[in-house]
């Protein structure tokens, strides 16, 4: 069989396999500690990098070591949405109904990270541009999307028939796809206190290896976290969701007799 | 080695760069925690719905 | 079979006026709501005619996006409630169409109200003659595309009891444009510079949303009813 | 008034006015029916009959197209009822919630409704209440009617333009004797007009003026629903 | 449960529990009725009968004092009822509205009235819902409950507490043969513990559980009603 | 007796927070609200950190009005519609004591968590920090007035569809002074005049609303229900 063939068939099988909840749940009971170990490594050699070893910015001092959570929660906060709405695609299209628990399962997730993307990018701009807040493109676009995160779960946890919600919700996710493009060129289209692209820049990145190694460990930390907080949740999910079927039953008893 | 206490002040950015992290370091940790408990929690509520149900059986059964 | 599809859409709209105009509250409510948020303004700031003619102009749109925000509850859902929606789902012919009529009736009880009613306040804000043509041209233009894109998150909410906040976070994004657009059209022309581009810009977000969102909003009912 | 083709009652399968095949219907987890088939005829009268929550109302408004089915297919004259035109113009649907408006009187809501079939006749609108014997409450607003009058008119309303599909659910609820043999005439009228009613009523329809044309379909409760 | 002083059950004037004498009520300018007068008294079933609209629902909501009267008095145990505290602790009365609230589940929703009670009792609550046959709804919200399933789930509310007068406007509503027995064996139960029913239902108690304890009190309609 | 007074109170205060909480919509909404307005602000005005810092205090103000306002017509109208207010009525042991706990209820959900809110609103719009604690003060004094005075409002509307415009009219006159005080207390202190007359005014006008507003909503309920 060749390679091209083989992969494909690979992808298939997983896609109908993580297509089942029951298949799904059982599969993440295995990757879910390997993402959290992943996650928790990368974090912890980032961290020390970043706070050791990294030497200090000339113009910004020690505190351009926010770049090491600002970026990467920033990043995730447009990566997830990206996530979502694909899921939720998906899931209109296909009826598959495992994207639907994905795209929904990720909308916290990314509103944490919206949420951590500005604080920490206002605790970051008092020192470097004398103000917590300003009402430029760039800040007011990623506050918007974090409306629109909170639009999303609320839209969801709204309905109470779950196919509604979750058709309501992937409507919703799908129109707000938009924002993603504006938030990223913000910066070129519109005059912006925030700085234009350096990590992901045209031409390589505009750092020091000694910087740039941190971020990117980080960058991977939180994906990898990103990918294990998933997990936790959609399986969470997929028991709740699921909760008529006998597989769940017998694990939930199965739960009781060996807890008690 | 450093010292510790020049780590901490961070060249003057402690409340900065301290505040940013630890908000980072806590929203990880709490996502996972409520995400854990919630399994629990999840697990509880069937199990009250399984003895329910035999309730409800048996109520049947005793017509 | 363009002379129906006429038919459809000026028989809702014709209902919907009629009921509004058996209840006169809800009739005048926006417009109620729109003089009310604008005229809190003068009592909270401090007394500085000069302030008031600066920020006229946006809290007259920021009145106008309220006012409209707030009757979007409205829209649907006291049709979901005593069953008329389903009645409209199950004998719908071109359901887009018949929800244009209801969406249109309803822009004429805010939107167009207000925007007449705009002059006015400018009056009360001691705007400055120039920039009433501005307000009411933008206002013109901006308002019914609020109400367009309203209408969608009214659909997706129409089942829900307190939809009115959801429906705010939902479409909010989707307002933030306009208003920029339209209010940032005053302070162009406060700086003297042109302000063509916005009203083109404002004008393709309407012929835009006029063309998609009754389907949009129709897709919606039909999703969220059952 | 129904289709010239199907008018005569021999139950050759062509003519089946609606087939219902191996439907399944389900609310959040729980299945409510499955396998369900029926067929119902010109002039005929199905009876839907089932304990509390067995799922009569999911059943007819899923004959509406108001919800979703998991499987199986509904029929109307061999059609889809998705692609079927007829059925959006033929059949009526009274459910729990009347369509009626609470600020409008009985026969400003009755005018509504006619106006939606474009007919245009004040004398249709009285005599349709007074066949209900409401035409003392034609000036009221709905809100204040008796549960009992408030059914009674949204009975009214399937006497103003003829339908061949009649869709009841419960209709006997909160209306007195005198009012029960009036709709029960009322349906005979139709069912002998070559009409189809299909009703759900948790008594039998045996004691009623329609038992010769009643043929009852009997939804099993899939687990311990009640 | 019922005051001890009017447990027995021999005619004497001054045991009635409830006596209302000449009541007249109207609506709007149309008087419903005129000089009616009955007594309840403990372990008897007061029916009132009579077509739609004639006053029925308006004469339980009077003697709940939710509705002022014209003339006449309504006496609870010799007092009149605006002084008498006894009623307030003593009546429930459930009516259409249902007084359930959507968002919440059947067990909260018990639970929020048992709270109301100063009472904490879980087991109370299941078993409420369990003898009305509705355990298996416990956790659903009320707005996905069939309609005979709310019916229920208002009289599960009965269960809960002992009240010594229970006023129950058109109790059969919507349910099944099955929980019509049901709630019948209830009614009598309470009226055997020495409670008073007051109800309306347009059919007569003579075919029910009831028949031995009820009493009919024809409202006559005042003018051309219906 | 005492303890009796203070157990209805917290009962009813318990008893809406929970159903405030399980409809996390109702309990987000007025926050929710009241940063929609004031963020729509910075959207509409020229980019002017000055001028966004003079009107920030009074931007904020009108928000927590408006978002006051708004909630104001849920707080009875669900119980209205769904029967629950009747049986508060029927069962009113010291109907004032309960309506207070439900209009406390509601202000922690209203003015409590906009007031606690506000120093971030400040913060966006570069509102300097004495002026945040003053600003703070002034809506912790200010709103339950709000609130207490708005239920008189909503009682009276409680009966009527949309009540909205009309509780708006009522009470608008009612809140203006409560504004001008409030937020002339950072003109005041702008200007680097004494603010203590002010709180004065404001903590007067609360205990006034405290002591009368229970017994005109309870009376202005009995009032209007029937
Ligand atoms: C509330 C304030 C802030 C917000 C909401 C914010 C938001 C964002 C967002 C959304 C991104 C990702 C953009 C993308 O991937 O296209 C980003 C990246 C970045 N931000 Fe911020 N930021 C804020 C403040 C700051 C400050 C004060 C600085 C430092 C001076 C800063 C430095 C950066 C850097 C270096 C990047 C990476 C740029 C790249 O390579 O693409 N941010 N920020
Ligand atoms: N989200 C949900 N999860 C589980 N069950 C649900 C859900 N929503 C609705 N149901 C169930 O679906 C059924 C709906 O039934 P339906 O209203 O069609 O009953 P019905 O036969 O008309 O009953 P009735 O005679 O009481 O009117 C009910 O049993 C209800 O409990
Ligand atoms: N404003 C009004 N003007 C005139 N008549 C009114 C007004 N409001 C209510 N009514 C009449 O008062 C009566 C109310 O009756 P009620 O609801 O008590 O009837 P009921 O006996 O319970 O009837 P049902 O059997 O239908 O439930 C109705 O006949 C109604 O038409
Ligand atoms: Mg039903
Ligand atoms: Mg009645």
């Amino acid at each position: 069989m060749n390679p091209v063939s083989a992969t494909w068939n690979f992808l298939y099988k997983t896609y109908h396999r993580l297509a089942s909840p029951r298949e799904f749940y059982t599969i993440a009971q295995y990757t879910t500690p390997v993402f959290g170990v992943l996650a928790f490594v990368l974090l912890l050699c980032g961290a020390y990098l970043g706070l050791f070893k990294a030497p200090a910015d000339y113009q910004q001092g020690d505190s351009f070591r926010i770049i090491y959570v600002h970026v990467p929660a920033a990043w995730l906060s447009l990566m997830v949405y990206v996530t979502i709405a694909t899921a939720a695609a998906i899931g209109l299209i296909w009826r598959m109904k495992m994207a639907f628990v994905v795209a929904i399962c990720s909308a916290p997730l990314g509103a944490t990270f919206t949420a951590l993307a500005l604080i920490t990018g206002s605790i970051w701009g008092k020192p470097i541009w004398g103000t917590w807040w300003t009402w430029d493109a760039r800040l007011t676009s990623e506050l918007i999307l974090l409306f629109l995160y909170f639009g999303v779960i609320a839209t969801y946890y709204a309905f109470e028939e779950r196919k509604t919600a979750e058709k309501a919700m992937a409507m919703l996710a799908v129109v707000g796809v938009v924002i993603v493009p504006i938030i990223h060129y913000s910066v070129e289209w519109w005059s912006s206190l925030h700085q234009g692209a350096t990590v992901f820049a045209e031409g390589g990145p505009r750092m020091p290896a000694d910087m740039l190694t941190p971020l990117i460990l980080m960058i991977f930390g939180f994906m990898f976290f990103y990918g294990y907080a998933l997990f936790i949740a959609a399986q969470n999910m997929v028991l709740n969701n699921e909760r008529k079927s006998k597989w769940v039953r017998e694990l939930v008893t199965v739960n009781i007799n060996t807890t008690h | 080695m450093m010292n510790w206490g020049e780590f901490f002040n961070m060249g003057g950015y402690a409340f900065h760069v301290w505040t940013s992290w630890g908000l980072s370091l806590a929203s990880m940790i709490t996502i996972v925690i409520l995400g854990r408990r919630k399994n629990a929690k999840i697990k509880a509520q069937l199990a009250n719905q399984i003895r329910r149900e035999a309730k409800i059986n048996s109520d049947n059964q005793e017509q | 079979m363009n002379a129906l599809l006429l038919n459809t859409l000026t028989l809702y709209f014709r209902r919907e006026w009629q009921l509004m105009f058996r209840n006169t509250g809800t009739l005048v409510q926006p417009l109620v709501f729109f003089v009310i948020i604008a005229l809190l303004f003068p009592f909270s700031l401090p007394v500085d005619l000069d302030l008031l003619e600066k920020i006229g102009g946006g809290v007259i749109w920021v009145s106008a996006v309220l006012a409209t925000l707030l009757s979007l509850e409205r829209m649907f859902h006291g049709d979901y409630l005593d069953g008329t929606l389903e009645q409209l789902l199950i004998h719908h012919r071109y359901l887009p169409l018949a929800v244009l009529g209801k969406v249109i009736a309803h822009w004429s009880a805010t939107g167009l109200l207000l925007s007449l009613m705009s002059p006015f306040l400018c009056l009360a804000f001691n705007v400055p003659v120039e920039q009433i043509w501005v307000l009411f041209i933008g206002l013109m233009l901006g308002t019914p595309s609020l109400t367009l894109l309203g209408a969608i998150g009214a659909a997706l909410t129409v089942t829900l009891h307190r939809g009115g906040v959801l429906i705010a976070i939902i479409i909010l994004p989707l307002y933030i444009p306009v208003l920029i657009f339209g209010a940032g059209m005053l302070s162009q022309q406060v700086q003297g510079l042109e302000i063509l581009s916005q009203i083109y810009t404002l004008a393709a977000i309407l012929v835009l949303a006029l063309t998609l969102a009754p389907f949009a909003i129709a897709a919606a009912l039909k999703a969220t009813i059952n | 008034m129904p289709n010239a083709e199907s008018n005569s009652r021999s139950p050759s399968t062509t003519e089946k006015l609606i087939s219902v095949t191996n439907l399944c219907c389900s609310r959040g987890e729980r299945v409510l029916f499955n396998d369900l088939s029926f067929t119902a005829n010109t002039g005929e009268c199905v009876h839907i009959v089932g304990p509390n929550g067995t799922g009569k109302t999911t059943l007819l408004r899923t004959l509406c197209g108001l919800n979703g089915s998991d499987k199986g297919d509904i029929r109307w004259l061999g059609q889809p009822i998705s692609l079927s035109d007829a059925f959006t113009h033929q059949a009526v649907y009274i459910g729990h919630k009347d369509a009626l408006k609470n600020e409008l009187t009985a026969l400003q809501n009755l005018r509504f409704n006619q106006q939606l079939e474009s007919i245009h006749d004040e004398d249709a609108l009285e005599n349709s209440l007074l066949r209900l014997k409401i035409l003392a409450c034609a000036d009221l607003p709905v809100q204040a009617l008796s549960f009992g009058q408030r059914r009674r008119l949204a009975f009214a309303k399937l006497l103003l333009y003829p339908k061949s599909v009649w869709i009841l659910d419960e209709p006997f609820t909160g209306i007195d004797a005198h009012g029960r043999t009036l709709i029960e005439n009322l349906c005979v009228r139709q069912l002998k007009d070559g009409g189809t009613i299909i009703m759900t009523h948790h008594r039998s329809l045996q004691e009623t003026a329609l038992r010769t044309y009643s043929k009852e379909v009997f939804i099993q409760p899939q687990e311990s629903i009640l």
